[in-house]
């Protein structure tokens, strides 16, 4: 059953009319859920014993964070199925991935780098976590110029997965450098195996604006794939028609 | 009897590769040479004051062999792409992982071994001291086997691109950097006298996951890079 | 088996095995000095490097601060409770610079045994709670530790 | 002796399907000539039957099995002459022949010098490739089906640069070879003289 419901979904035009039915409503419930994020959490929350208002940045910044490391870990093991299974939509999905995935990496940095300067002291310093968060910034930007340097989009998607792949070894690099070394970088928060060190009135809008973040790479993403869909299924019967029914 | 034709293919594949190398061996010293000039145009450019020499010095040797091996690589799997050399391989009867192994050694041992050769001739331009040196030699001995190994994908993965160098780069670099970090390190720390078997033991874990994985990388990629 | 699965099997375990080792050796060199910032218990024991920068992390000793007379230099003990070591900056310090914070600052470390730092970080820990929470878990820790004292005398 | 079977093979180029639907079978002793027009896409069918290149739907198979899964198995058993020669243009003849030799299954039965004699190179067999004419560096290209136990050739316009006496003693080699059990997939513009050949186009 399940099974199946995969395969149809693996269907070209059957996916571009399920994500099309899927991106209103999922767009809609990620802005409520932005707006109440960002209205509890800027407003509502209280301020921090040590950062006062300052560390209110960890709204952005954090959900920026997980979110440039979740979508890594999609594209590339999307990317494994396209190699195994040679299945069309996981390259599509891989590669629609990436240009999101480098913009939240891109924005995890910026709000770090604006944290740092009034906490830390500085802009930007060469230390474990941030240094492989700038690496992870440029094997999106790999992927995203390999596959757009590949004429032929089919063998372009698989060799974009196979870098995508190589680069995952970078993930745990990430994700553990802050314990692994005597970083300036804080170790983690909400992700410890014991409970958080996060007062709940301050957590509740964290996780409200991750699910809020991955709400909008998923509608984002669902588009990307849309257009990519449509441009390279363009000689199809189902494109055709398609276009036939928009001008009839 | 299968193994004995497989390290029969290897041996061939092997010396082929040297053979040619030594036939063209004026394009050969290229990256060698830019390698010396780059380190020799820091002292030239900064002025020869030598305590600065020292400070930046292991950083600045390391990052001339990480070009160095960048311009090198394209010449791995090139020109056996351009004369259909590189379709042979792919249809030989011995697993393609296995030559690519062969392929890599002899681009090792051609553009990364004299690296690691003329490299004390460099450190001490740089006015390093003996024990940092010798810390250089054996970063560059376990370092330079990775960028070969790292720069296999990326060269396999760029080969049908007509301008693959500037891509190669973007995406062959960023991979060179947690080796440029760490060895480095060890030899600026090696410089101030504390030891460094902790960088070391992380370049040999960087060069025995890079020698079990990339071999697979690089021939799946060049798998695509024919199709 | 067929030859080919055996070869498979074969390749899988060598890939495995050389996983396997590089973790091996990563960890190994966890366990040694692999790290961002030294402790003053180690500058104390000598483990830092005498004519080189580096950078030393630990806490702003409490009251130990003086600002000298010029305004924009300040004096302060850093300590990880074991051992401590002055520290002399110039500049302006960050917001977060207070007593008892973690500090990195990079420098080097003068014949006098003074810390001389060029650049003062002020690492933050990875707790967010609001003022009064952390005032009521302060006066909780003072007293669960006379607890135990008392507990310890009572026994 | 096994037999190559394609079943339902879709090609597609750059969003463009070239061919779909495509089946047939190559039996011990047969010779396939694919025909079509320029950019019918013979030789990516070429190509997908070396196991160079995947087939965007559909199988190829040896003896019943995946060619993709065989891998190597399925490649101690192909010779491919492509567009490329495939020679080494710094190493000579003979040199070039040792390789091709020692990265298949090498066949016994023949020495180098024999395909060299064959092949009119044993004068020049210590000079660089580079220097041979392009039908010379064709024919060198050729020698590589015979060093070899392989028993499937796949030749993509083998023909070109050879002339008229060498067109003829390649005919006649092909021919030998499907008498001896072999099989051959070759495209060509020339009109081939063979007995007992199957033909496929890809334009229709």
């Amino acid at each position: 059953m399940f099974m199946r419901w995969f395969h149809e979904l693996g269907s070209p035009p059957y996916f571009y009319r399920f994500a099309g039915r899927l991106i209103p409503w999922l767009g809609g419930l990620c802005l409520v859920l932005l707006v109440t994020g960002l209205y509890l959490g800027l407003i509502v929350a209280p301020s921090d014993y040590q950062q006062g208002e300052s560390y209110r940045i960890i709204y952005i910044h954090v959900p920026s964070a997980w979110m440039s490391l979740f979508i890594y870990v999609v594209m590339a093991a999307c990317g494994a199925i396209a190699l195994i299974w040679r299945m069309k939509l996981a390259e599509v999905v891989a590669i629609s991935s990436a240009p999101v995935g480098a913009s939240f990496t891109f924005l995890a940095l910026v709000t770090g780098s604006l944290w740092g300067k009034p906490m830390w002291g500085t802009w930007w310093v060469w230390d474990a976590r941030l240094t492989s968060e700038l690496l992870l910034l440029f094997l999106y930007l790999g992927v995203i110029a390999l596959y757009s340097a590949i004429e032929d989009k089919r063998q372009a998607a698989r060799a974009a997965s196979i870098l995508a792949i190589v680069g995952v070894v970078n993930i745990p690099l990430i994700h553990y450098s802050v314990e692994w070394w005597n970083t300036l970088h804080q170790g983690p928060t909400v992700t410890k195996f014991d409970a958080p060190s996060i007062d709940v009135r301050m957590l509740v809008p964290l996780l409200i604006m991750a699910l809020a973040f991955k709400l909008f790479y998923i509608v984002n993403m669902l588009m990307r794939a849309r257009c990519e869909l449509l441009s390279r299924e363009r000689n199809s019967r189902w494109v055709a028609e398609l276009a036939e029914a928009d001008h009839g | 009897m299968s193994d004995l034709s497989l390290r029969s293919a290897f041996a061939v594949l092997l010396k082929r590769d040297l053979v040619l190398a030594y036939r063209r061996r004026a394009e050969i010293a290229n990256p060698l040479l830019f390698f010396i000039l780059i380190t020799a145009l820091f002292p030239l450019g900064l002025g020869s004051n030598k305590p600065m020499l020292q400070a930046v010095g292991p950083g600045v040797i390391w990052v001339a062999a990480l070009l160095a091996a960048l311009l090198s690589l394209d010449g791995m799997f090139r020109s056996d792409f351009e004369d259909g050399s590189l379709e042979q391989l792919m249809l030989s009867s011995h697993p393609v992982s296995l030559l690519v192994v062969a392929k890599i050694s002899a681009h090792w041992l051609v553009t990364g071994l004299p690296l690691v050769v003329v490299a004390p001739l460099l450190g001490v331009l740089l006015s390093l001291p003996g024990d940092a040196i010798a810390v250089l030699v054996l970063t560059l001995l376990l370092g330079t086997p990775i960028l070969s190994l790292i720069g296999a994908v990326g060269v396999a993965l760029t080969v049908g691109l007509r301008r693959g160098g500037i891509i190669l780069s973007l995406l062959v670099l960023p991979l060179y950097v947690p080796v440029l970090i760490f060895a480095s390190d060890a030899v600026s720390t090696a410089a101030a006298g504390i030891p460094i078997t902790a960088q070391l033991y992380i370049i040999g874990a960087m060069l025995v996951l890079a020698l079990s994985l990339a071999p697979l990388a690089t021939a799946a990629s060049l798998r695509v890079s024919l199709s | 088996m067929t030859p080919r699965r055996k070869k498979r099997l074969y390749l899988v375990l060598i890939i495995l095995a050389g996983i396997g080792t590089a973790t091996g050796l990563a960890l190994t060199a966890f366990d040694e000095n692999l790290m961002f910032f030294y402790s003053p218990t180690e500058v104390r024991a000598g483990k830092a490097p005498t004519d080189h920068p580096f950078r030393l992390g630990g806490l702003v000793t409490e009251g130990s601060v003086e600002r000298q007379a010029d305004g924009l230099t300040v004096r302060f003990e850093l300590t990880d409770t074991q051992e401590a070591v002055t520290v002399q900056y110039t500049g302006i310090l960050p917001d977060l610079f207070r007593e008892g914070q973690g500090i990195v600052s990079k420098g080097r470390l003068g014949a006098d045994g003074v810390f001389v730092a060029d650049e003062v970080l002020a690492k933050h820990d990875e707790n967010y709670m609001p003022p009064e929470v952390a005032d009521a878990l302060k006066t909780a820790h003072e007293q669960g530790v006379q607890g135990t004292q008392a507990k310890t005398a009572v026994q | 002796m096994p037999e190559l079977a394609a079943e339902l093979l879709e090609c597609e180029r750059n969003g463009r399907v070239l061919f779909s639907g495509l089946g047939f079978s190559l039996q011990p002793g047969q010779i396939l000539m694919l025909e079509g027009r320029n950019g019918s896409g013979k030789t990516s069918l070429l190509r997908i039957l070396c196991g160079i290149r995947l087939p965007d739907a559909g199988l190829v198979s040896w003896g019943g099995e995946d060619i993709f899964k065989l891998g190597p198995d399925y490649h101690e058993h192909v010779s491919y002459v492509g567009h490329r020669d495939g020679v080494k243009q710094d190493l000579t003849p003979r040199e070039n022949l040792r390789i091709a030799r020692a990265m298949g299954k090498p066949n016994p039965d023949v020495e180098i010098e024999d395909v060299l004699e064959f092949f009119d190179l044993y004068d020049l067999d210590d000079v660089p490739t580079r220097t041979l004419s392009a039908g010379q560096q064709r024919r060198l290209a050729l020698g590589r089906l015979l060093v070899t136990r392989a028993t499937l050739w796949l030749l993509d316009e083998p023909f070109t640069s050879l002339d008229r006496h060498g067109i003829d003693r390649f005919e006649k080699l092909m021919q030998e070879h499907g008498e001896a059990g072999g099989m051959v997939a070759l495209t060509t513009h020339h009109r081939v003289a063979l007995p007992d050949t199957k033909r496929i186009n890809l334009s229709s």
